[in-house]
């Protein structure tokens, strides 16, 4: 019970000659949740990524389940839900179809009933059997986080969850966090302004030019010149 | 059955393909090296400005 | 993994049924490249079986490269390979899907060209016919799982097209040596004998490929 | 300066070079049939075997950077394909010359050639990938995978391409399993060129491969450059 569920030592990703995360130290244990803060291009996209293991690290180890994550075998994949800047949904499918084709990805027992049940869960009811390419961006988001929710994940990393959900989405997203949460799972979100999750003391962080910090602290030039020097 | 033209053209094609090239990569090694020179000079002065180690208490990481 | 490689093999048929734009390109380049090359030909050279057979590869390959790069684009649209990616499935599914995938869309194809074939080189319609559909599709199982390993990295790259058609059409040489005389013996009604060595040519080009494909697949989805 | 590998290298090539040139042009007897022109086979026959090499070499140094993913790997794997690319057109450029008082045509599509020029066109399109495509691991991994198919794809290659005639001589492995040439000058003659265009290629290679290191070199650099612009930004 003590393993994190998601962990990064010293991850340090580079695009070309662009440090976007430097040294970043993160853990996240049972019942957790973290909010990562920070501007536009502070790497907070970057961070998600590098955390799944979408992207080559130039330096350090992303780990989830106490596993390397790029040796995470396929039945804990299964325990992840991730949602990036993109939705990753096939426009040219409906929205029920997007669900149970997730769902079936995801070895659910019964694909139609989940993707039903989510559909219900998240408000998309009335969408259902509308293209992923005819829904408003909100309900897309909408959809997009069904489609992470829907293997039942223990950890999920939100990418900006709430940046284009109403009110009323919102507070949908507040609960599905809280829920999970509560059942010891734990979660990720990032954005570009201070949020409170519901219920839950979250761990605040903000990223500023690629370095994790705590949300008060103040970055230390000397350090990070120190840092890189040797 | 004399044909030292192409012997010839053989020898010489295979020679200057290869000094050609030797010239190329020989060009391009110069032009990388000087500017590593550089690149190592901007590091080195870079360090000797930041050099002055002093804790400044707040950390970093 | 049968479950992961069939929902992916439906979705892609799904996304085809639903104005999917790949079976139609296929067909009309088919079509392009057999009357460009009647008018060519002209009549008399046109009028060998030979000249039939290479016609129908040439058609294979010229439109089976767009085609499986415009299949493999699909799945960057909105980012959908990632979502794949972090899905449970293996990589080497993802890509035993959309080979499988690419496939059936050209099989389709194949099957307008070959009626088109018949017609423009005054060929016969009968049960020898029959005979090439083996060959073809061995043929294009090859290019589809060429063409559907290297185009997921080039077609995200500028000039990505013209790259997938440079790499892959050498590659696809021997399966093009084996198939046009493999045709050419069937068109000319050759005994099956004549038939045997270039089938096996092709078979083991397809498993090269293939096994290739399912080992390095996910060294380039990354 | 500390010696290197590629200063012996060189050094070998100074000698092995105009030793070699010295015994195609002065110290073996002409060939009987095929006349003066004979003489090309004994640079000919080198620069293809170098440029197999160059290719296996390649598609060896691919594969581990498929596997371990480090650079230097990728770096050997290009320079490998660059200078096998050489040697494989000069191949295709002396067969020509050789060809044509021979045979009266420069190019026939005969099986040995026929196989050769598709080898080409393979690093053709490597090496366009590497010119064209953006310089990331991507296009990296892509080039990696390109030239290990293409490696497996060469016997296919050579069986299919049995089908035809060929009229290239055999002259190292003849039917009979002896090799064709009947005065032991013309074989000492060949193991000398044999050694020079080794050494010269592997010259060439290590020069290659000095100038990808030094370019890997740089890259590296301008990132740490760039990392400590960037931490400079981001302090207060």
């Amino acid at each position: 019970m003590t393993t994190a569920l998601v962990e990064a030592l010293s991850l340090s990703v580079m695009f070309g000659l662009r440090p976007v995360l430097t040294e970043v130290n993160l853990k996240l244990e049972r019942g957790r949740a973290a909010v990562i803060t920070g501007a536009n291009g502070a790497g907070k996209s970057t961070l998600v990524h590098a955390l799944c293991g979408l992207i080559g690290l130039s330096a350090g180890q992303a780990r989830m389940f106490g596993q390397d994550i790029r040796r995470l075998r396929a039945d804990d994949r299964r325990r992840v839900g991730v949602t990036l800047h993109r939705s990753m949904l096939y426009l040219n499918l409906t929205a029920r179809e997007n669900l149970e084709f997730y769902a079936k990805l995801n070895a659910c027992q019964k694909p139609s009933e989940q993707a039903a049940r989510w559909l219900e869960r998240l408000g998309l009811g009335a969408v259902a059997e509308q293209r992923a390419r005819d829904l408003s961006r909100g309900m897309e988001q909408r959809l997009a986080l069904a489609r992470a929710m829907i293997g039942e994940p223990e950890l999920v990393l939100f990418d900006e969850p709430f940046a284009s959900l109403d009110r009323q989405g919102a507070a949908v997203v507040g609960e599905l966090i809280q829920e999970l949460l509560a059942r010891g799972g734990a979660a990720l979100l990032t954005s570009h302004e201070p949020l409170t999750v519901k219920g839950a003391e979250p761990e605040n962080y903000q990223l500023v030019s690629g370095r994790l910090l705590p949300a008060a602290a103040q970055p230390s030039r000397r350090t990070a010149w120190r840092w890189m020097l040797t | 059955m004399n044909h030292l033209s192409y012997l010839f053209a053989a020898y010489s094609i295979i020679f200057v393909a290869v000094f050609l090239y030797v010239i190329l990569l020989w060009r391009r090694q110069v032009r990388l090296e000087a500017e590593l020179l550089r690149l190592e000079d901007e590091i080195r002065e870079l360090a000797r400005k930041m050099a002055p180690p002093e804790d400044g208490g707040a950390s970093a990481t | 993994m049968l479950t992961g490689f069939c929902a992916l093999l439906h979705k892609d048929l799904t996304l085809e049924r639903r104005g999917g734009r790949v079976v139609i390109e296929l067909c009309v380049l088919s079509l392009l490249v057999l009357v460009v090359l009647v008018v060519a030909y002209g009549p008399e050279t046109g009028g060998r079986p030979e000249s039939a057979a290479g016609a129908l590869w040439v058609a294979l390959i010229l439109s089976g490269l767009p085609g499986a790069s415009l299949a493999v684009a699909a799945e960057h649209e909105n980012d959908c390979l990632t979502g794949l990616r972090l899905s449970p499935l293996e990589p080497a599914t993802i890509y035993a899907a959309k080979v499988a995938a690419v496939a059936l869309s050209m099989a389709v194809s194949q099957a307008a060209t070959l009626l088109l074939l018949v017609l423009f080189f005054n060929l016969q319609f009968d049960l020898n016919l029959l005979r090439l559909i083996p060959i073809l599709l061995l043929g294009t199982l090859g290019l589809c799982a060429l063409s559907t390993l290297l185009g997921t990295i080039t077609s995200r790259l500028r000039a990505g097209e013209m790259l997938l058609a440079l790499l892959t059409a050498p590659l696809y040489v021997p399966e093009l040596i084996a198939g046009v005389k493999a045709s050419a013996a069937v068109l000319s009604g050759a005994s099956l004998a004549a038939v045997v060595l270039p089938l096996k040519i092709l078979a083991a080009c397809d498993l090269l490929f293939v096994v290739c494909g399912y080992l390095l697949f996910e060294y380039l989805a990354g | 300066m500390r010696p290197s590998l590629g200063a012996a290298f060189a050094a070998a090539g100074c000698v092995l070079v105009p030793a070699a040139l010295f015994m195609v042009f002065v110290y073996v007897p002409t060939e009987a049939s095929q006349g003066i022109v004979q003489r090309i086979f004994y640079f000919h026959v080198p620069c293809a075997w170098v440029a197999f090499l160059g290719f296996g070499l390649s598609a060896v140094a691919g594969a581990f950077y498929l596997f371990f993913a480090q650079q230097v790997w990728d770096d050997i794997g290009y320079a490998a394909a660059e200078v096998g690319m050489l040697f494989c057109t000069l191949v295709l450029i002396t067969g020509s010359l050789w060809a044509k008082p021979i045979w009266g045509t420069w190019w026939t599509w005969d099986s040995r050639l026929t196989t050769t020029f598709i080898l080409w066109l393979l690093y053709a399109g490597y090496l366009l990938l590497r010119a064209m495509g953006e310089e990331n691991e991507q296009v990296a991994r892509l080039a990696a995978v390109v030239a290990i198919v293409a490696v497996l794809d060469i016997p296919l290659i050579v069986i299919s391409v049995r089908l035809w005639r060929t009229i290239h001589p055999a002259v190292l492995v003849t039917r009979s399993g002896e090799h064709g040439l009947e005065d032991p000058r013309m074989l000492q003659t060949l193991a000398v060129s044999m050694l020079a265009i080794s050494a010269l290629s592997a010259w060439l290679f290590w020069l290659r491969l000095k100038t990808l290191r030094a370019k890997s070199r740089l890259f590296e650099l301008r990132r740490m450059l760039a990392t400590a612009q960037a931490i400079g930004d981001g302090a207060p």
